[in-house]
Parts: C-alpha cells; structure tokens; sequence
C-alpha cells in the first residue's frame, strides 16, 4: 500500500527544528541568508531549502575565526543519506576494556595532544570519528578504562566533535521539549506531563467551542489547543491574553493551514471583556486605565522572550491596542475589533471548556470567565503556586458552580535502560506546577 | 451517542454520568426501560446510597443539572474519556489519564491520524484516542480476547464512536496487524505482556515518512526487551518514563497554638481575677488552610517507552 | 570464633513481636495465660517462656468456636525446627502452567470446594500445605493459569492458612514498621525513613546531652534516640511531653538495661519550664491553668491509642501530675519532682541538640527551647505540616539564631525485584511528614 | 579530634566547618601554619569569596559563632558526619545523609554494634558509622584501592575515631572479609560494583545469632544479581528501596491580583477625578508565603537493598 512517502519539504519562512544529538532548537528559517547558531558553531541554512523535512546534513567548516572563548567557526550543510550515519563505536572498534579502575590516576595528563593540536586536528578532519579516534589513540588511560568508563568518554567527545544535524518539522512534542529544556519560565514552567494533561482534562478535540487565558507561554498552549481542534474540523478557540500582543511563536511555528489558524481568536482578556459587557459603548476614563495595565502586563511577559520580536508574523502583526478617547478610530473596525466582536459572540454562546494558565490570581479571572462556561464543561487551572491553586479550590467549592474538584500535581521520571545499567536517571525535574480540575455546573 | 461532541441536554439512549461525590460515580444508560435477568421489560430504576433515581426523568433534563434522588441529590453529567475511566465497567486492568495524556503527547495524536493499539482491553485508552483523531483519523485496535473485542465494538457504537474504530480480535504477536495496515500508522501503541514480539510488526505498520510509537509496561524486563528490538530495527529517540499523578488534599486545619512565656515569671496572687484569668489561657487555636498528600499514592503503574521511526527506513 | 550464638530467650513480662509472613504484631507476654490475636486466630502464649527470640512457632488448632465473622480458632503454639520451614510451591510441586490467560472466564465457580468443606478441611489439617494441595486440586482452572497468576493464587491462600508464627525481640526498626502500618497517627505519622533522618540530623550518639520535646508518638522517638544513646554510654536524653505521663510503649519495650533506662528524663513540659525558671517558688493560680491544660492535651493523646493502658508500667507509672493549690505536696519529694530537678539541672548546663515533633504550632516551643541549646548544635523540628514549618523557618531565619536552615521530605519507594517481574510497588506512602533542620548560632 | 564528641572550643588540630551559606561550606584544619608545595611553612590563610581567614585567630573560639573575614564574615561549626558529607574532600561518588541514614536505621546500628563496610570510598558513609557505634562498637571498613584506604586510615585517626576503626586494603570480592572476621558482624554494608560475588563473604562474616545486610547500587541489575546470591544463602526479609529526599524552597511570593468587574459596569465620564482613577486600580500585589520545589531534584542515587540472616543458619 505505502509507494513513496509524502514528506512536506523545508520552504522559506518556515520554522525549523536543528537536531544535534539530543540537542534541539527552533529556528526561523526567514531567508537564503539566515545562520543558525549551536554553541561555537555558525550554520548557513540556504541548502536546507526544499529538502525533505527528517534529512540530516553534514556540518562542512567553511572557515574559522578567532573568538572570544576559542575558535567560531563558520559551516555548510550538505544533505546526507541515511547510511552514512554509523555508530562512532563501531568505526573505533574498540574491544580492549580493563577490568575496573582500580588502577586509574586521574591526574589531567592522560591526554598526549595538546589543545592547540586538538584544535588544528578539528579544521583539518571534517569528520568527529576522526578526531576521536585520535583522540584515543593519545590517550594514555583509554584502554585500561573499564567499558563503562570507555563509553562514558567517548560519548562525551562524541557529543563535542558531531558534526550532523537534523532538520525536523516544529511539533507541540518537539517545541514542548525546547521551550522546557531553554528556559522553562517562558511557558510558565509548564512541564511535558503536565501540558499533556491540560489537553486531556480540558477535552479539547475537533468538535466545540473552546476558551483558554494564559499570560505568556511563547505560544505554547494556543498552538497545543489548536493542534487538538485539527484542521478541517469545525471547532474554535478563543484565546485571551492580559497583553498588546498575544505570544504566537509555537502557533506560527505549527504551520497550520490558514483555515485552521483563522479558528483560534486571540484576543485582549480586558478588552474582549469590555466588548461583551458593553458592545458598542463609547470608550471613556476607565478604558485608559485599561490600557496602561494591558501595556504594563505585556512589559513582564515581553521580557520573557528574546525571540519575542520574530514571534509574531508581520503578516499577522496586529496594530498596538490603543484605546485612548483621543485617538480617533471611527475609521472602519481594526483587526482587534474584528476579532473581539467575533470572540464576543462564541461568548454569548459559551464554550465547551476553560483553560487558565495565569502569573495573576486565578481567582478573580476564573470569577469573570466561569459565567462564559456551560454546564458540565471541564476547567483546567495551571499554576506554578499552589498556595493560590488551593485558594482558588475553596473559593470554588464554597461556590457551588464547580464539582468533582481537584488539584494535582506530577513526578516525571525518566530512565537510562542499557545492559546491565538500567537505573531512573539521576536527575529530575522538580516542578511540574499545578493542576485545578472540575466540572462546571447549571 | 453522548461520546461524539459536546452536547447540551440528555437524550434516550445517552451514557450519562451520575455524580454523587469524587468517590462515587457511575455511569448509567439514559433508557426508561431494561430487560432484566428474567428477560422481563422493567422500568430502569437505579440504586444509589442516596436513594434511587427513576432513569427516565433524567431525558431531556440539561447536562451539569441536579437531579433528586429519594434520599438526597446528584449531578448529571456529559461522559467523557476521563469521566469514562472512572466508571467503566473493568474488563481488565486500565491505564489512567496521566500515562494517557502522555501517551497522546507523545504519540502526537491530534485529528486525522491513525493509530493501531494493542490490547484493546477495556477501552479506556481507546477512547481517548478516539476524542484526540476523530473526525478525520482512524483508530486500529486489536485484542486476543474475543469476548473483549465484541464487548468494546458494540461498546464503541453505542457511543457514537463506532466511524472511527475498527476492533479486531487477533493475536498480534503471533500474527501482526494484518497486511492491509502495513505502512499506514502514524503511531503504535502496545500494552502487551511481551511488547518486544510486536515491535516488528509495529515496525511495518508505520508509516514510511515514519511514526511514533509506545509501549507500556509494569516490570522493567518488558522495556528492556522491547528497547533491545526497537534499537536493532533503526527507531531512535528511544525513552523510557513514568508519570506519577498526586493529588493535594486541600483542607482547613485547627491548629493549637500554645504559649510558654508566662511560665518564666510568676504570676502575682492578687491578679487572680476570673478576667484575667481568661486573658492568660496559653493556648489558642489557629486556622491553616493546608495541603497535604493523601496516606496511599500511586506508586506505579507502568513504564512507558516511546520511539520514533524515522523516515525511509527500508522495511526489506 | 563463633560458637553457640548468646542469643536472648523470651521471659514474662517482655513485649514480642509476632511475625506471621509479613504480618508483625508487638505484643507484651505479661504472664502464662496472655494470649494474642492475629485476625481469627488466637495464640496461647505460654510455651513461649525461655525459649531463644527468633524462633518459629507452629500454631496448633485446640478448640474452634463460632464468632461473629466466622470461627475463630484457638491454638497453642509448639517449637518447630528451622528445616521445618519448606518453601509452599516444593510441596506442592506445580509445574504445568498455561501460556496465558486468554481462556479464563472468572464466574467464581473455580472452586469445586464449598466453604463448609473448606472450613472443615481447616480443622482437619493442621499444615497449611496440605490444605492449599486441596483448594488447588478442586480448582478447575489453576492448572490453566499462567505461572504469575498461580503464583498469586498461592500466595493469597498461603497467607490465610500459614501455620506458622516467628517471636522476635523488638527492636527500634521492626516497631517503626508495626507502628505505621496499624495506626501512622498514633506516631504522628512519623514514616521509617523521616524516623531515620530525624536521627541522623540531630546526631544524637553515645556522647553528650539532648533535648527531644514530643507531643505523643507511643514512646517510638525517645526510644530511637535512647537507643542510638546506647548502653554503658555517658550520654542523656531529656524527654519534654505535654501530658501527664509520658507515652513510652516502643521505651518499655526495648527492654533496655536499667542504667540506660535512667538517662532518659521524661518530665512535662509546662511543669519542667517553671521549675528551670522558678526553681522552688511557691505554686500559684498559673499552675492550676497549665495543670488544666495538661490535662487536655493528654486526653487528645490518650486518644490514639488502644494498648496505651500498657504503655505505662506500673513499676514506672508516674503519681497524676497535680498541682492545684488545695493539695499539699510537701511530704518529701515525687518522682516527677525529682525528675524535673535532674532535667532542669541538664537545661542549665545546655543541651547538644533539640528534636521536636509538635502537634502543636512549632513556633513558640522552639522559642522557649531554642535558648537551652548549645551553640553549633543540630535542631531538628518534624511536622506534618508543611505550612507551620514554613512559619517557623521564616521565623528562624529572622533570628539570626540558626542557620543552615533546610524544609525537607521524602519519598520512599520500595521495589517488588523478582525475576523477570521487577517493578516499584504500585502503592507507595503519601506523606513522609516534613523536617525543619539547621545549627545554632552563638 | 573534633568528630569523637560534642565540644564547645575550637582546639588546634580540629577539623572546622567554615560556614559561609548554604551553598558555601568548607572544612579547614585549626592549625596555625602550614607546609606549602615546595615544602616551606607558611601562614594557613584559608581563602574565601568573602576575603581571607588568617585560620590561627579561630583557635579558641566558640563553635557557632561568627568569625570576620576580610571582606565579611563566617560562622565556624563543629563538624559532624551530615557537614563532613557536604565539605569531604571526594576520592569517590559518595553517599548522602538520606541513603544513609535508611542505612543505619536499616541495619539497626547502635553502640556497641560490629560493622564491615565494602567499599571505604570517600569515607562519608563511614563517619556516620563511626558515630552511631562508638565508644564500644568497630568499624571493619575494605577499599581495594591502596591509597583510598591509606587516606581513610589516616583521615579516621585526624579525626579522632581511629580506635573504633580498622582499615583494610583488600578485594572482597574475590579474597572475603578475612578469616578474623568471620562470625563477628551484626551488619554487612556493600557498595561494589558487583555485591553479589561479595554476599557469600558477608554470610559468613555476620553472627551466628544473626545480622543484617545492605546493598547500595545505582542499577537495577545489581540489585537482582544481589538478591538472587541472597536468597539461596537464605537471607530473609529481603527488600529493596529508593529513598529520595526534596528539599522545599520558601519564600514569600509577590503576586498580582487583577479586578475584572470594573469592565462590566462602563464608568461615567464624570467620575474622572484624580483621586477616584486610583481607587479603580484594577491590579494589586499580595505578599504569599509560598513553598515549592528547586527546578533540579536528585532523581535517583541508589536502589538500597536490605536482608535479615536469620540466627542458627548453618555456615558449613
């Protein structure tokens, strides 16, 4: 049944996952000129262009400079096929192991070449094997290491000299994973499990109407919502934000067809509020004092991300919210007017759910959304504090309008299986953050 | 047919779900007759320890409303995968929302994928499957049990979702998945006592532009083989872990407070009014709001390993 | 050098541990005819006198009577040998075992026997085995279970006809098992592993002075530090309780040598303090109010426990703590004055270290002791709960007068390893309780 | 000597924690002067990132208290097991109070108690050992690594625990305890690469009454080699664990609370005065005192696996 696989290839403008290793980062890849940095290394992406996504290429030095903590270098990528990828192990071929370490002297002078040699050896060789190998061959301890030992060294060289990457297609699975790993404070510690466990509580899926507020998660929780509506289906999202601008970069990385995009709604939590509370009213002081609240919540979210200014497309980029009475916006509706009146009347519907992921106290967002919920519609309330979580769940309880409450939390424990040296991993993740679940009443 | 989207109100034939407390709930059928032991039509009639409720007054009746029982009230409300977990009838042991959720995040279901799982089991997962790939995705789920097969086909049905499944009862470690589903998986999902026999039939039922895949396993021997197989068959991204879900039990606690400091210097005679006395009571009591584990957590439930095929890998 | 091993023989009026399988039971043998209870069964105790602690017992049935729940059953104990003992699955030699169980349907209509027969078949056979030979012979489907599965059968039926019962000499270890597996409140909750942190932190050992203020834990934590006190050492334990008598269950029944036994003061807390600060002063109207108090909280502790009427000794039973002003105490002194003498002495010269497990809020107590504690000395606080430790630390990290200040808790996770069916526990304790550490400043 | 028993002066010779903060500990030796790397005796000034300590002027001074550095100032602590852990200096991974102290408590030493211990490593495990079994107990500790147990020797009798302690240089695996020590132990505590070539020696090394046996090890697969040996010796009460201690981080959170009722009502325009904008400040900050955990938690150390060799059992 399967012929030739139809894999999307890479185009201009798309967001790229680079795959080093286990080392991952999300790219825009905005022109034939872009470069992509890992480290020391400087990557020119024009030959990635119209190849497959999943193809891995060769890091070709063009040319080296001097810099501040050693060596830039400057490379090319050349497409490979798959079989020239082989084990480092299997090109050493190493068999010799000592029996244990007992004999081992740590004294920093195992290594015979000099970093200078090292340095010159990495401009000459292209390829890592190479230069481990001969690494190995000058190391006056490597064959009476145990095998253990020998791996543990080889890895870690292995890890300095690889010379291919990846180019892999932006997945919620792959962003999740870099968002996390770089800097998880731009997702709001949102952990894997944790953000799994958002879309299974909040039951979102290709059929309803859904609500979600977060104040800043690089996109992520949008884009995760969205993938779980999925194209050509009829559900909608309405995603409100306490800032100018709502963070998009995960949504726009998604690439989701247009018709899909136009089905979440992102939209001012203070504005769209406004607007359903009271449609078409003059604006007047208060919306001022709005205003500079909405600009200050977007300072603190703003400094959350350094690729904040690449996350929002100048296609979508939408004109700064500015309400003051004396601007005169009589001049037919602004794009945040569309889309406050299209998000104002799925409210006057109400939603199939409610998602929250707030820096503020839930408590008085969950007050002025909960009336936007039907009955017996799942919310979901992240939050990194749980002394506000368990405020939050005694102001719904006592309220009557939520059951089945409760609040929850996740160890994620990951393992090393190998041969004989299966054991968790000996670190983990201490936060997972919280979870505030239940079901809304009539 | 509650299963296929959200819906407003209670119709004949629903699944709803009776909420009577975190503890307790069950799922019963929105039907104003059933057929009992005898063969006989009786009025459907449900017993709860707040009394009984007549099945039939709850059609119609608005989804998330109160209903009266005899001795007391209950919530009714629209099932749902997780709300289905909790109540459904064990056919065998079930795995919960949080490995769930990360079996669906890891597996990257979303609307239009297709999915193979092996053993269907009690359906639990399946459901959650079914919500994340429905409309436009298919789900392929196999048993070796034929009771269990015919039992989740007609369960699958009569919630609405039966467009979206195809249940097969097969022994898949032996047999595979069936030629026809070779090459059309987007992800495999394994919950089987020996995994590694179904992993190269996994292997083929993946796509060629590749797929994702999971196995979850209770003894560490299981993941162990399984990653032996996946490694010699070209998956990569090979990662084992456990999700261990804990509930905060959120209460007030009444906590004594009490005072020392009177006892270092002696109290006068003559300041012995009954007054004064109370003023002096060295021990009061405080309120916390408090959070705590409950006694007994889950300390585990399976090990998941997820794999990623990559793409144009030759499948001989 | 081994010879006959000095092992300890059981006496009259030791407290036991009785082990059945996993099961253990403290038990105290005050006399010939004490009897113990282990669910249906009730054990005569009396053929265990001088026989050696460890040794195995086999429960013979004397007499069957009909209970409420069934028969409960009568037996005297006699001496078995070690090769006694034979692993249940050789005798019964099972060896065909199905491949899986696909064909089982489970309509509990395996078992041919009826429960009168088996009921009958129990008085008759006095071996286990040969009773579990039968259950298994009239099943029809355990020779279609797979070897896990009849595994299970057999562990399940083993544990309710084991006929055997092991006598162990308590110890620190076994009755912090027993105690938090009956009731965790009655020892605060205090989980093996905090036990043994509580221990390690506050580095009590055969040198030196210390401070332990508990609110109830059936004598378990004065009993831990006594005995990592040791015997024929220097060091001394002054025991502060808010009660009218100490609770000393897991104390007694160390069975510790007298002169170890006399390093522990246990002296009320309210009534101790006075002394150190009042030394002889005539008692006045406060007392009468700490008297009362007293008395209260010792009614809460009194509470939690069932065998608490055999934790105090009568050799060691304290006179009730009264002081109201209508008694006249002058007729010599009491023990407990004479034991806040000697305490109040040991808080002049300061102690080398404070322990408290407070059900009360931490805070107040620490204050009052902390000044009675050395410099650079261990303080360790254990609460269940979190939020007052939070207090207390915010307080002491205020002072200035500890530092190094740590909140911790753990989890403990036990492992089932069995070939090829290794897995952790799938149930695990929630709450290891939580522990304020630090050192004291000058 | 400082590690023998509770002592309130700092003596020439003692180790001292020099406590800078909770990620800030160093142990310094109390001595006045001391021989650099070409063999010259200089003044010991000790280091800080809060300046230098000319190390003679803490001799004589109260444990606990706060001495001045150049640039700020320190706390000097007697050192104890627990902060001899955080400072030692490391020759090998070591094992932290949570592991060990399962371990004491597990092996139920108490003075008195005869220990072996395989290997020495670093001598953190050691040390806690050493205080519980003293003044009439003995450490038999083995390192096959001749100048780790060399440094041990000498570090135990710097220490003033060398009368407790025999230090051995020697492959238990494949040469045992020594023939001295058979019979003598109440406990045997294993940390080897492979424990189960060494449970045979330690069988033969516990009492004829009976012992208790420990095994640390990182990977599952030494536990079940370990466990194996041990059940055909007829250990009972086999069990194996993990003990994972968190530390909770406590601070006091400032947190924005928003009002969002103001937009449901609109404001009339007359009300614009200066002072009623302020008292329509939709944002305010609470202060929490909140409790959480760091961002890095030790995910595993070792499994710890405990035996009883019950008495009687024949040694032949």
């Amino acid at each position: 049944m399967p012929s030739k696989p139809n894999i999307p290839s890479i185009q201009l403008g798309d967001y790229i996952v680079i795959q080093r290793q286990k080392y991952t980062k999300l790219q825009k890849f905005g022109s034939l000129d872009a470069t992509a940095t890992l480290g020391k290394e400087h990557l020119e992406l024009k030959s990635l262009l119209d190849q497959p996504y999943g193809s891995t290429f060769k890091m070709c030095v063009k040319e080296s400079k001097a810099g501040k903590r050693g060596a830039q270098r400057q490379h090319t990528l050349e497409l490979v096929s798959e079989n020239e990828l082989r084990s480092i192990r299997d090109v050493l071929n190493i068999s010799s192991s000592g029996a244990d370490n007992r004999d081992i002297s740590d004294n920093g002078e195992a290594q015979a070449l000099k970093s200078e040699d090292i340095e010159q050896l990495r401009e000459e060789c292209s390829e890592s094997s190479k230069i481990i190998e001969k690494l190995v061959e000058n190391s006056k301890t490597f064959h009476t290491r145990t095998e253990y030992s020998q791996d543990k060294y080889l890895l870690k060289k292995e890890k300095k000299y690889f010379e291919f990457v990846q180019i892999r297609q932006p997945s919620i699975r792959l962003m999740a994973d870099i968002f996390h790993r770089q800097d998880a404070e731009k997702i709001m510690g949102i952990r894997v499990d944790t953000l799994s466990q958002i879309i299974s509580y909040s039951g979102v899926c290709g059929f309803g109407s859904y609500l979600l507020y977060e104040s800043g998660t690089n996109g992520l929780l949008p884009a995760a919502m969205l993938n779980s509506i999925g194209a050509a289906t009829d559900a909608t999202l309405v995603h409100m934000h306490p800032g100018n601008v709502p963070q998009k970069q995960a949504l726009l990385a998604l690439k989701l067809p247009l018709e899909q995009q136009q089905r979440c709604i992102s939209v001012n939590l203070y504005s769209v509020l406004r607007e359903f509370y009271q449609g078409d009213r003059k604006l007047d002081v208060s919306i001022a004092t709005e205003a500079a609240d909405a600009t200050q919540t977007d300072e603190n979210s703003a400094t959350t991300s350094e690729e904040q200014t690449d996350a929002v497309e100048p296609t979508t980029k939408k004109p700064k919210l500015d309400e003051s009475p004396n601007l005169n916006n009589r001049s037919g509706p602004l794009r945040w007017q569309v889309e406050n009146k299209r998000a104002s009347a799925l409210m006057h519907e109400k939603f199939d759910n409610l998602v929250m992921a707030a820096k503020e106290h839930p408590t008085n967002i969950v007050e002025a959304l909960l009336p936007l919920v039907k009955p017996s519609r799942p919310i979901v309330i992240f939050s990194t504090c749980k002394e506000l979580l368990q405020e939050t769940y005694m102001e719904l309880k006592a309220s009557g309008k939520v059951t089945n409450l409760h609040v929850t939390s996740n160890w994620l424990r990951t393992y090393q299986i190998l041969p004989n040296r299966t054991h968790p991993e000996v670190n983990m993740s201490g936060n997972s953050g919280y979870l505030l679940t239940g079901y809304t009443l009539s | 047919m509650s299963f296929l989207k959200p819906k407003t109100h209670i119709e004949q034939g629903d699944v709803v779900i009776l909420y009577l407390s975190v503890n307790s709930m069950h799922a019963i059928e929105a039907v104003p007759t059933i057929v009992n032991k005898k063969g006989e039509t009786i009025v459907h009639i449900f017993q709860t320890p707040y009394g009984s409720l007549k099945v039939e007054n709850i059609i119609g009746v608005e989804y998330g409303s109160r209903v009266e029982l005899s001795k007391g009230y209950a919530h009714v409300l629209q099932p749902n995968p997780e709300l289905w977990t909790q109540t459904l009838p064990h056919r065998t042991q079930i795995i919960y929302t949080p490995d769930i959720s990360m079996i669906l995040h890891q597996l990257e279901v979303r609307p239009g994928a297709v999915v193979i799982e092996s053993g269907t089991g009690s359906g639990s997962l399946s459901h959650y499957f079914l919500r994340a790939l429905k409309p436009t995705g298919h789900l392929h789920t196999f048993d070796f049990h034929e009771a269990r097969a015919d039992q989740a086909r007609e369960e699958f049905r009569r919630h609405g979702l039966g467009d979206f499944v195809t249940v097969y009862h097969r022994d898949v470690c032996n047999l595979g998945f069936t030629n026809e589903l070779d090459g059309v998986a987007d992800a495999v999902f394994l919950d089987l006592p020996a995994p590694d026999l179904a992993v190269p039939h996994a292997f083929k039922a993946l796509k060629l532009s590749g797929g994702r895949f999971c196995s979850f396993s209770p003894c560490i021997e299981q993941s162990q083989r399984c990653i032996e197989v996946l490694t010699k068959l070209g998956f990569n991204e090979i990662c084992s872990m456990e999700v261990l879900q804990q509930e905060s039990v959120i209460k007030t606690r009444t906590l004594p407070v009490i005072d020392l400091e009177f006892l270092k210097a002696p109290k006068e005679v003559e300041t012995n009014t009954n007054e004064d006395a109370k003023t002096k009571e060295p021990k009061e009591l405080k309120k916390y709001l408090t959070s705590s584990n409950p006694q007994v957590l889950p300390g585990h439930t399976g090990f998941l390993t997820f794999a990623t095929l990559p793409p144009n890998i030759p499948k001989a």
